[in-house]
């Protein structure tokens, strides 16, 4: 059929015929901010995966059975109400519109939640035991609520079968519920639902029973699992798979998802959606293993993100779905590219977790390279429709993020668009990201780009610094900055930046200054870059202590980003030293002496090294900008109600016929933020030129 | 009609081959077809020149075999010799007893039928029952004189080794031989099935034999022992690292030249014979 | 003196003329058997002539207004000749008529000159760059000669040196016009054509009428011969046919497999099975060769084989399999000789008895034979792309309005979005429709035009069978392939069936007001004719029409229309890939190009696959049910009929 | 600065008492000692610290900080934890109840994957019945470069090298592995079903012996009643399960390797002399093919460029001379040097290269992830720090373009001396 056939065959789930091989996995999206209600946004989330092709769509991870598994944190759907049968029916409507399946996956998270919100419930275990990544305590549950809670799951299940939705997926992963009887490390019980296996596995028996009385054979039922917790003290894949067994041979099952690692503490909460610096499918042996001793289809996911490697999975018989679910944030159309032969056109996730990330901090899942996500309810466009106006020159100056992004949609717009770049590549401050260890799938943001960019024929001018002169001489009818910004190493003049010091972090990362021996890092910023660099000298072999005046190094760095980092850091014995702030630097010799400050105490102390590298973020670069404001029509301004709202720059009606041009700037160059930011500045702003 | 040059038996020159053929069975759809291989040889034989090409089929002759016994004949042969067997068989005594009376130098047939056990020992039973010597996996015969065959054979990963046999000798055919030539329907629908009666060795050892349509089975991904959770991880999640390799820093071009030559070949990768 | 001479070089020359008919008539009966009504066939000869020949050789005004004077004038010529001059008969009102038609003939011969100075190059030369000669010699022969006969002169005028100077004018003329008629001269098109008109073995072209579908071998008769092997084994009225041929090279022109370069010219194919059928080589073939080979290396007889299987008969195999059976050479042949026929037969040779099928054509062959698709995939797959759309099946729905053929592009991701994009149009029109689904096989078209009619008529039979079993209207696909054998091939079978193309359905799905659609709001577009919708079923208005109702003003590309130039993706031509001197969907890309059109809208899965293989830039290539599709305004977007649609929509899943 | 009092007169103190928790560091600090300090007093004044010096190696070889000072080791901190250590049993098998005969194929003179397979589903047949284990004895032929076979879980090795043997010597063998049977009387005979090697020998020493081999097994059930094996039949679409015969054709992971255990892989000798053979196929020797000819999944050497390769011309034509087949990384795909399909990693081709030459190729982890099978990685890269010079066997370090064709010279070198030669 084609290289990608096994993908593309149908499979039965239940009754149920699943186009393609392809599925969303359950997450939590974080949009239900309707007090658990299925947003516009939410609809419109699905309904373009739907579009774009994926087979199953299984919404509202951890979306909760009982009115005391609270939904507060990561606005999860809330089930235990029949006010969300009408809300249901929207979203079926949406993804069977187009051909999809959708199913939403239910639960009570006992122990895994917080309590402080909404109703400030009493949260309950097995057998009260604190979970560690949520810091939250709980009561041991209760003969009586067990069987209520047990009487939620299958209401939840009515309700969305009442809703046109086509399944439910219990969670018996992650530590929710179900697994917390499963798992002896939290079910210490010794009444019928403790201790022997079939006592543990109880619950979650009374639970599928209960929940196939309310809903008939005639609807999927699944169960996610996971392959191994990875705990000490936990489930291994022995015990999965003899659990799997167990359930499997009820026969009121349809299907499994299998994902590996549990994920109660940090660390292994960071293997659940594995970031870029794990290989591809880690975990998929797992999912084989428990496919080996159940009869009913496999799904898993787990750094799937390519269509070679789902087709090479799928073919190779391991399960019987892929769940691509990063891969759909990233390009809700991948299915309908494999499907036009465009494989070269999906824009592949990089594992960067920006959108988990977000979701564990309980913001909305956004991806950091497709700003159009989650957005379609707004009118923010995956598809750039070409212009029916006027055909314009426009200049993009910058090849980073922002520059790229406004490239690539001027010219799907179907304008003239000139991209300049000083350095002899694309990327920007996302080339410096992937120069350190386990960071260097970020680049995948640009390979892409680069890819796009040459499709649309670009006017690509590399290693060239655009100047006045040269922007002028082409005559454009649009100018967009987006030169980004310079490290920001002058803030203190006592760091003796100017007397050459400190380096910056970019000068360690793109190779300017050669790797100290013993080296101190002071990072101000505590994202991705203190991090990297650490990582970078240590793995060249350096002696590395990371210093911040903040709570902890790496401190905004998303919870399933830092472990990782952590593992390869502390594998390097760098060290890790908060609430210092860099005071100054001399030279000594051929050492160099940094005096640290106590935060709290004022407390100074020195440490003798060779290198002194500071992490303090970007300064805008806005040269250029104030060279070019005066002569722009709109003097440089972006009118932010129409930005805001999705709409054009009124701007765009002004006739920039002659020498006159519109002026705008967007990314690190207006006010340094992230990744994301400066793609959506370019997204917003250029959809309607 | 002539379609092919027929070589009489009475040719001094000629060189008789024996080719056995089975009834194959399409992968997708099961139906009957020649088989793949056995087609191949057959193909073989017919491009040797001075071959005088012998079909043998041994088994029953149906509505359901006879399309694919005639697909052997629609690559142009005049006739097939159909040796009369009953299902469950043991066709070796049969065909052995037809051979030495055909009396072929050389018998050509696939490595493995497409249908029933597929041992592929068949071709091994005949030639240690005749006592000839018996060459396997065979891509392409480069030449055949009155006493010895020069031929190559297909080694794994698409290289070749060229051999030469004493003749009479049995040869079978891989899949790495030339494709079989287009099966035309007239000649198909002309051809002669000669069919002979022989005796027939029921195979009863089959009779205790489960079989079933074959499970699915997916190639391991990894195997990891380790008890400790946290090994378990590792090994999961491990990049794939070698370990203790040498590395040449500081070197000219010339001496890291050298260094990989070395490794090359003791790795016997390089062909620096031909 | 003259009065002597003039009858007996008359009869002369019109015994001659019977004694060479005798021997072309000898070689056409060479051919194998063929039932045709003979005098119904010679009655029905000079309305065939006058009307539908007429028909194709007005579409060349210059050689049409030419042919009237000459033909016409020849014709009265040869006849008030044979009156005056053979039977002396004394009748002024004859010797002006002769006068009159001698005249005629000879302006008309006059423009026939012209037109050989400087010829096209896919008019042949030698034998022909005299005829306007021998024209002119004929009817200046005659008018001198009739002069006193109608009293302008008196008789004996210019005494015995002109009178031989005349009668040499005359041999020349009577051996060029009579003998050569019949023995083999350019005249022989007069004679074999007329008679060609009259026995041709598509009679059904004649009155307005349409022939196009392969006439099934006997497979029955294990005696009969598979194909055509030598040029025996033609029908008679198929070697009379080819001794029609006026060597015009109109059917070169728009070949578009020797415009690729790849060694084909129907022309001198057709010259070819002359040179067969009579015997020799093809050293005195005056026109265009094969492309890249040389003229005067093959020759044959008409009991030798045609195809060598090594060394040089008189055609090679790959002249055969260059073909794409477009039918772009019958369709200007002024001749209505039938090439196509003729290729299709000689491949049923090679592929049935030779197993010479070249490059895929084995492959694919198998692969119908043991998955029904040529493609080789799982017969239980078909269904794969659908099973989103609920598609009613027949085996379970049992009857249907409409029988939606989906043919074997359901196999192919491109074609699917095609497939989809009708499904939703139909949905939104509210057809009753259902699918075979992994009953439906493929058609057989592939195999046919393989010369495969094994495999064509088993797919066929067992198509038939399974049809047999439900009850439906009518048929629509969106493949014209399909619809062609379905409609046309089918019938002979014992399959007779109401066969509509896509494009037909949606035209009177528009017509009858079931569509609602907004306006088209893209760039320039044109359309490109498939061979199988248009040349082989006379479809051109259909498409069209959709396409205006959408808005849409075709930009039309020169060769549109019956004169379209094929993709290349016919007659098994993409499987068999001989190789030429280019790609023919590049000329025809180069034809899009042209028109300045920024989409081709097409309506065959094969003009797709063709067109998309092309190396971008190139024009979007959609079919016109997808452009439809796009355009429905549902329900759902009724009330924002503007909102645009995202374009991934349909290339959904 | 040189106004701030240096002396420390508590540090002074400490010095003199031997008992002070301190007195090490401080001494070391004061020059005085043999062990560096993890903090100190600065010339100006403010404590300085080397964080990286806290602590010590305790008793259990555990880093241990111990703030209560009455421990202290410092400077010992910086040793990592040391290699795992073979935790692997060795087990001797002296009196053998049965004998179970391997032939591994060893191709490329290493056991394969194939080989280990098949070995450990001899262990496992060998180890079943614990009071009367018998002896998996391996019979391999030729030059070898193996060096494991005890970790295979080899107790005996019978190894037979002779001119003879290089090459194709079907029958050669057979009489080798016939005289085997005759004087170790094994139990079962175990080979790889491979599409030469084992199963051509296999077949023929079954026909020799007189046992209907079961071929293409890729399982043996030991715990039924009779043992039972399951092979594939009619091309791979049946499986037929039967008693198991003393003759086993087993595929690729019909059991898994042996890890647990090292045995004692004793060299062991035929006692009778061999017969004299009539050699009736005689191996001329390799052909060479085109490696383009060969499906990169299964081509046997890989030359593949990435990123580094600036002299793309210079890189096919060391393909060339080398006789390697061509891989690319995603890169240079991207980048239009190298055609999609030449792409090798998880997202594109996984390959199984007995060598696998990497120019220019960092080693995206997809990247090594699709190398993960082939067995020798060379890599020429002018980073050090890449993650493919960590994955190679052997790494240069250098520039690609000069060190091959530095290598294409030698090769031409060899060939044409070859050519003299011959």
């Amino acid at each position: 059929m084609s290289q990608f056939d096994a993908i593309f065959q149908p499979i039965q789930i239940g009754n149920l015929t699943i186009r393609n091989r392809v599925v969303s996995t359950a997450h939590a999206e974080v949009y239900a901010t309707d007090g658990g209600m299925t947003t516009d946004r939410y609809v419109k989330y699905y309904e373009e995966k739907a579009k774009g092709g994926c087979g199953l769509c299984i919404c509202g991870g951890s979306s909760v059975v009982s009115i005391d598994s609270p939904q507060g944190w990561w606005s999860s759907v809330n089930l235990s109400t029949d006010r969300i049968i009408p809300h249901f029916q929207n979203l079926a409507d949406a993804v069977h519109k187009h051909g999809g399946k959708i199913m939403i996956q239910i639960t009570h998270m006992g122990r895994r939640s917080r309590w402080d919100g909404y109703d400030w419930s009493t949260l309950m275990s097995p057998s009260g035991i604190r979970e560690p990544v949520h810091r939250s305590t709980c009561k041991t549950i209760e003969e009586e609520e067990i069987w209520r809670v047990i009487g939620d799951f299958a209401q939840a299940a009515r309700r969305a079968k009442e809703g046109g939705l086509d399944g439910v997926e219990l969670s018996a992963v992650h530590q929710h519920m179900i697994d917390q009887f499963w798992s002896p490390r939290v079910n210490k019980r010794t009444d019928e639902w403790g201790g022997s296996f079939e006592n543990r596995m109880r619950f979650g028996m009374e639970v599928l029973k209960a929940v196939r009385a309310e809903v008939g054979r005639d609807f999927a039922v699944g169960m996610r699992i996971c392959g191994d917790e990875f705990h000490p003290d936990g489930l291994t894949h022995d015990d999965m798979k003899q659990i799997a067994a167990y359930y499997d041979a009820t026969g009121l099952l349809d299907f499994f998802g299998v994902i590996g690692s549990g994920c109660d503490t940090h660390n292994t909460l960071a293997n659940v959606i594995p970031n870029m610096s794990f290989p591809p499918e880690p975990f998929l042996h797992l999912a084989a293993g428990i496919k080996e001793v159940v009869k009913i289809p496999v799904i898993h996911a787990q750094n799937i993100k390519d269509p070679n490697q789902a087709q090479r999975i799928l073919e190779g018989g391991y399960v019987d779905l892929v769940g691509m679910t990063r891969a759909h944030i990233a390009d809700p159309h991948i299915i309908a590219k494999i499907k036009m032969g465009q494989i070269d056109q999906i824009r592949q996730c990089v594992g960067a977790n920006y959108c988990i990330d977000r979701q564990y901090q309980g913001l909305d899942v956004l991806c950091i390279q497709n700003a159009a996500t989650s957005r379609e309810h707004m009118g923010v466009p995956h598809i750039i429709e070409k212009t029916e106006g006027i055909k314009r020159k426009v200049v993009v100056v910058g090849g980073g993020p922002a520059g790229m992004e406004a490239a690539r949609v001027a010219a799907e717009r179907g304008h003239d668009v000139t991209l300049f770049e000083g350095k002899d590549q694309l990327g920007g401050q996302i080339t410096t990201a992937s120069k350190a260890p386990q960071r260097d799938q970020i680049a995948g943001i640009t390979r892409w780009y680069q890819l796009e960019l040459a499709r649309l024929k670009v006017d690509l001018r590399l290693g060239t610094y655009a100047d006045e002169p040269t922007i002028k001489d082409l005559r454009p009818d649009i100018v967009v900055l987006a030169v980004g910004g310079k490290p920001f190493v002058q803030q203190m003049p006592e760091w003796g930046a100017d007397e050459g010091l400190i380096v910056s972090s970019w000068d360690v990362l793109d190779g300017k200054v050669e790797p100290g021996k013993n080296v101190l890092i002071y990072d101000t910023i505590c994202e991705f870059t203190g991090m990297s660099v650490a990582d970078y000298l240590s793995e060249k072999g350096a002696k590395v202590e990371l210093v911040t005046d903040d709570i902890k190094p790496g401190a905004a760095v998303g919870g399933t980003t830092f472990p990782t980092y952590y593992r390869s850091l502390y594998a390097k014995e760098v060290i890790l030293t908060s609430d210092l702030a860099l005071h100054k630097v001399y030279r000594e010799g051929d050492q160099l002496v940094a005096v640290l400050e106590n935060e709290y105490t004022g407390q100074m102390e020195e440490r003798v090294v060779d290198q002194v590298v500071v992490e303090n973020g970007v300064r805008p670069d806005e040269a250029l900008y104030y060279a070019l404001k005066h002569q722009s029509l709109n003097k440089g301004q972006i009118d932010l109600e129409s930005l805001y709202a999705i709409k054009p720059q009124p701007s765009l009606s002004e006739s920039t016929e002659g020498d006159s041009f519109l002026l705008f700037r967007i990314g690190d160059c207006t006010a340094p933020r992230n990744t994301h930011a400066a793609i959506y500045d370019a997204l917003r702003l250029c959809k309607d030129f | 009609m002539l379609l092919s040059t027929p070589r009489s038996s009475a040719d001094k020159t000629a060189i008789k081959v024996a080719v056995l053929l089975s009834v194959g069975s399409h992968p997708l759809t099961g139906r009957g077809r020649r088989a793949e291989q056995d087609a191949r040889a057959l193909e073989m034989a017919l491009a040797l020149p001075q071959a005088d090409a012998q079909l043998i089929h041994a088994g029953r002759l149906n509505d359901e075999s006879e399309p694919a016994l005639r697909s052997y004949l629609g690559m142009g042969p005049q006739q097939m010799t159909l040796i009369q067997q009953p299902k469950q068989a043991d066709v070796l005594p049969a065909l052995e007893k037809h051979l030495r009376q055909l009396g072929p130098k050389l018998i050509l047939c696939g490595s493995r039928a497409e249908a029933g056990e597929g041992s592929g020992l068949l071709p091994y039973l005949l030639a240690e029952k005749l006592g000839w010597p018996l060459i396997s996996g065979l891509a392409a015969i480069e030449s055949v004189d009155g006493s010895s065959a020069t031929v190559l054979q297909a080694l794994p990963r698409g290289q070749r080794r060229r051999l030469r046999v004493k003749l009479p000798a049995l040869l079978t055919i891989d899949s790495a031989a030339p494709v079989a030539r287009q099966s035309a329907f007239g000649p198909a629908r002309r051809g002669q099935l000669a069919e002979v009666d022989a005796p027939v060795q029921m195979d009863t050892e089959q009779e205790g034999w489960e079989v079933q349509p074959a499970r699915k089975r997916p190639k391991r991904l990894k195997i990891i022992k380790a008890t400790s959770a946290r090994d378990r991880f590792k090994a999961a999640a491990a990049k794939s690292e070698g370990s203790g390799g040498q590395v040449l820093k500081d070197i000219t071009a010339a001496e890291g030249a050298d260094a990989v030559l070395k490794l090359l070949m003791e790795e016997g990768v390089l062909r620096v014979s031909s | 003196m003259l009065n002597i001479i003039l009858p007996v070089l008359i009869f002369a020359a019109l015994a001659l003329a019977v004694v060479g008919a005798v021997r072309r008539i000898s070689l056409w009966r060479q051919g194998r058997p063929s039932p045709v009504s003979l005098l119904a066939g010679l009655a029905a000869m000079p309305r065939r002539y006058l009307v539908d020949l007429h028909h194709v050789v007005g579409r060349d005004s210059y050689i049409s207004n030419t042919h009237v004077a000459t033909a016409g004038g020849f014709v009265a010529a040869a006849v008030l000749a044979i009156l005056v001059h053979g039977l002396q008969l004394e009748s002024r009102i004859l010797a002006w008529a002769l006068l009159a038609a001698t005249t005629s003939m000879f302006v008309g011969a006059l423009f026939v000159a012209k037109r050989r100075v400087n010829p096209p190059s896919r008019l042949s030369k030698g034998p022909w760059m005299r005829l306007p000669k021998s024209l002119m010699a004929f009817s200046l022969a005659f008018f001198l000669i009739t002069l006193p006969a109608a009293g302008i002169l008196p008789h004996g005028f210019g005494g015995w040196v002109l009178a031989l100077l005349l009668v040499a004018l005359v041999v020349w003329g009577l051996g060029e016009m009579f003998f050569g008629m019949t023995w083999g001269g350019p005249m022989k098109h007069a004679f074999a054509g007329a008679l060609h008109l009259a026995w041709h073995r598509r009679a059904e072209r004649f009155g307005g009428g349409r022939s196009t579908g392969l006439k099934p071998l006997n497979l029955d008769d294990p005696n009969a011969t598979l194909g055509v092997e030598k040029p025996a084994d033609f029908t008679w009225n198929q070697l009379l046919g080819f001794d029609a041929c006026v060597q015009c090279g109109r059917c070169e022109a728009v070949c578009p497999a020797f415009a690729a370069g790849q060694p084909l010219n129907p022309k001198k194919l057709i010259q070819d099975m002359v040179v067969g059928l009579a015997g020799g080589s093809d050293a005195h073939y005056a026109g265009s060769p094969y492309p890249g080979k040389p003229v005067g290396e093959h020759q044959g007889d008409a009991h030798s084989p045609i195809v060598a299987r090594e060394g040089k008969a008189l055609v090679d195999a790959e002249t055969l399999w260059s073909c794409t059976t477009c039918r772009a050479c019958v369709e200007e042949c002024p001749m209505m000789i039938e090439h196509v026929d003729a290729i299709v037969d000689m491949r049923r040779f090679l592929t049935l008895e030779r197993g010479e099928t070249p490059n895929k054509g084995a492959e694919v062959i198998d692969n119908l034979i043991a998955t029904d698709n040529p493609g080789g995939f799982a017969p239980t797959a078909r269904m794969n792309w659908a099973a989103d759309l609920n598609l009613p099946v027949l085996a379970e729905v049992k009857r249907t309005d409409v029988l939606l053929w989906l043919g074997d592009g359901a196999f192919d991701m491109r074609n699917q979005r095609t497939l989809r994009a009708f499904v939703k149009v139909l949905r939104a029109a509210g057809i009753n429709f259902a699918v075979l689904g992994n009953e439906e096989r493929d058609s057989g078209d592939v195999a046919r035009r393989l010369g495969d009619e094994a495999t064509f008529q088993s797919l066929a039979r067992r198509n038939i069978a399974t049809l047999a079993k439900y009850s439906f209207r009518s048929i629509v696909t969106c493949d014209p392939h399909s619809f062609h054998v379905l409609k046309n091939e089918y019938g002979e079978l014992g399959g007779e069936y109401v066969v509509h193309h896509h494009t037909t359905f949606i035209g009177k799905l528009h017509e009858d007001k079931k569509l609602n659609l907004r306006g088209w709001k893209g760039g320039k577009v044109t359309y490109h004719d498939p061979c199988y919708l248009g040349r082989y079923n006379g479809e051109y208005e259909a498409p069209r029409a959709v396409l205006r109702a959408l808005g849409i003003e075709v930009a039309e590309m020169e060769r549109s229309g019956f004169r379209s130039r094929c993709c290349g993706g016919g007659g098994g031509a993409p499987i068999t890939d001989i190789p030429g001197k280019q790609r023919i969907p590049d000329m025809r890309m180069e034809d899009i190009r042209e028109t300045g059109a920024e989409l081709v809208a097409v309506g065959c899965p094969q003009c797709t696959a063709m067109l998309e293989g092309v190396v971008e830039p190139r024009p979007e290539i959609r079919d016109i049910a997808e452009l439809v599709a796009d355009a429905l305004i549902e329900q759902a977007d009724a009330v924002d009929a503007t909102a645009k649609k995202p374009q991934v929509e349909e290339a959904l899943a | 600065m040189s106004d701030i009092i240096r002396r420390d007169p508590r540090k002074a103190w400490i010095a003199r008492n031997r008992l002070h928790p301190e007195h090490a560091s401080v001494l070391a600090e004061l020059g005085m000692g043999d062990a560096q300090p993890a903090q100190w007093m600065g010339p100006n004044g403010v404590m300085r610290k080397d964080p990286h010096r806290v602590g010590f190696i305790g008793p259990a070889g555990i880093k241990r900080i111990d703030r209560s000072g009455v421990q202290g080791a410092p400077g010992q901190v910086q040793a990592r934890s040391t290699a795992a250590q073979d935790t692997r049993t060795a087990v001797l098998i002296a009196e053998p109840a049965f004998h179970i005969v391997v032939v591994p194929d060893m191709a490329g003179g290493r056991l394969s994957a194939h080989d280990r397979d098949l070995l450990g589903l001899a262990r496992q047949m060998a180890d079943k019945n614990a009071s009367a284990q018998g002896a998996v004895v391996a019979i391999v032929f030729g030059e070898l470069k193996e060096d494991s076979w005890g970790e295979a879980g080899i107790d005996r090795l019978l190894h037979l090298s002779d001119a003879a043997l290089e090459g194709y010597s079907p029958e050669y063998r057979i009489a080798i592995l016939s005289a085997a049977e005759r004087e170790l009387k094994p139990r079962y005979w175990l080979f790889p079903d491979s599409s030469l090697g084992g199963g051509d020998l296999g077949r023929r020493l079954s026909v020799r012996i007189g046992e209907r081999a079961a071929t293409q097994v890729w399982q043996v059930d030991l715990e039924s009643e009779t043992p039972r094996c399951t092979g594939r039949g009619a091309a791979g679409r049946k499986d037929i399960t039967r008693d198991l015969p003393r003759v086993l054709l087993a595929l690729a992971e019909c059991g898994e390797p042996v890890s647990d255990t090292r045995h004692e892989a004793q060299a062991i000798q035929l006692q009778q002399p061999l017969p004299e053979q009539l050699v009736r196929i005689e191996d001329l020797g390799a052909v060479a093919v085109d490696p383009a000819s060969v499906a990169l999944s299964e081509a046997e050497f890989i030359l593949s460029g990435g990123n580094g390769v600036r002299d793309w011309d210079g890189f096919h034509q060391a393909a060339r001379v080398l006789g390697a087949t061509e891989g690319a990384s995603r890169v240079a795909v991207d980048d239009g040097f190298m055609a999609r399909d030449r792409q090798v990693g998880a997202t594109g081709t996984w390959v199984t290269a007995r060598v696998y030459m990497a120019v220019g190729i960092s080693g995206a982890i997809q990247h090594l992830q699709g190398i993960q099978s082939c067995d020798k990685v060379i890599a020429i890269n002018m980073d050090p720090g890449c993650d493919m010079i960590k994955r190679a066997d052997l790494a240069v370090i250098g520039d690609s373009g000069e060190i091959l064709s530095e290598l294409v010279k030698r090769v031409d070198g060899l060939k044409q001396e070859n050519r003299d030669v011959a």
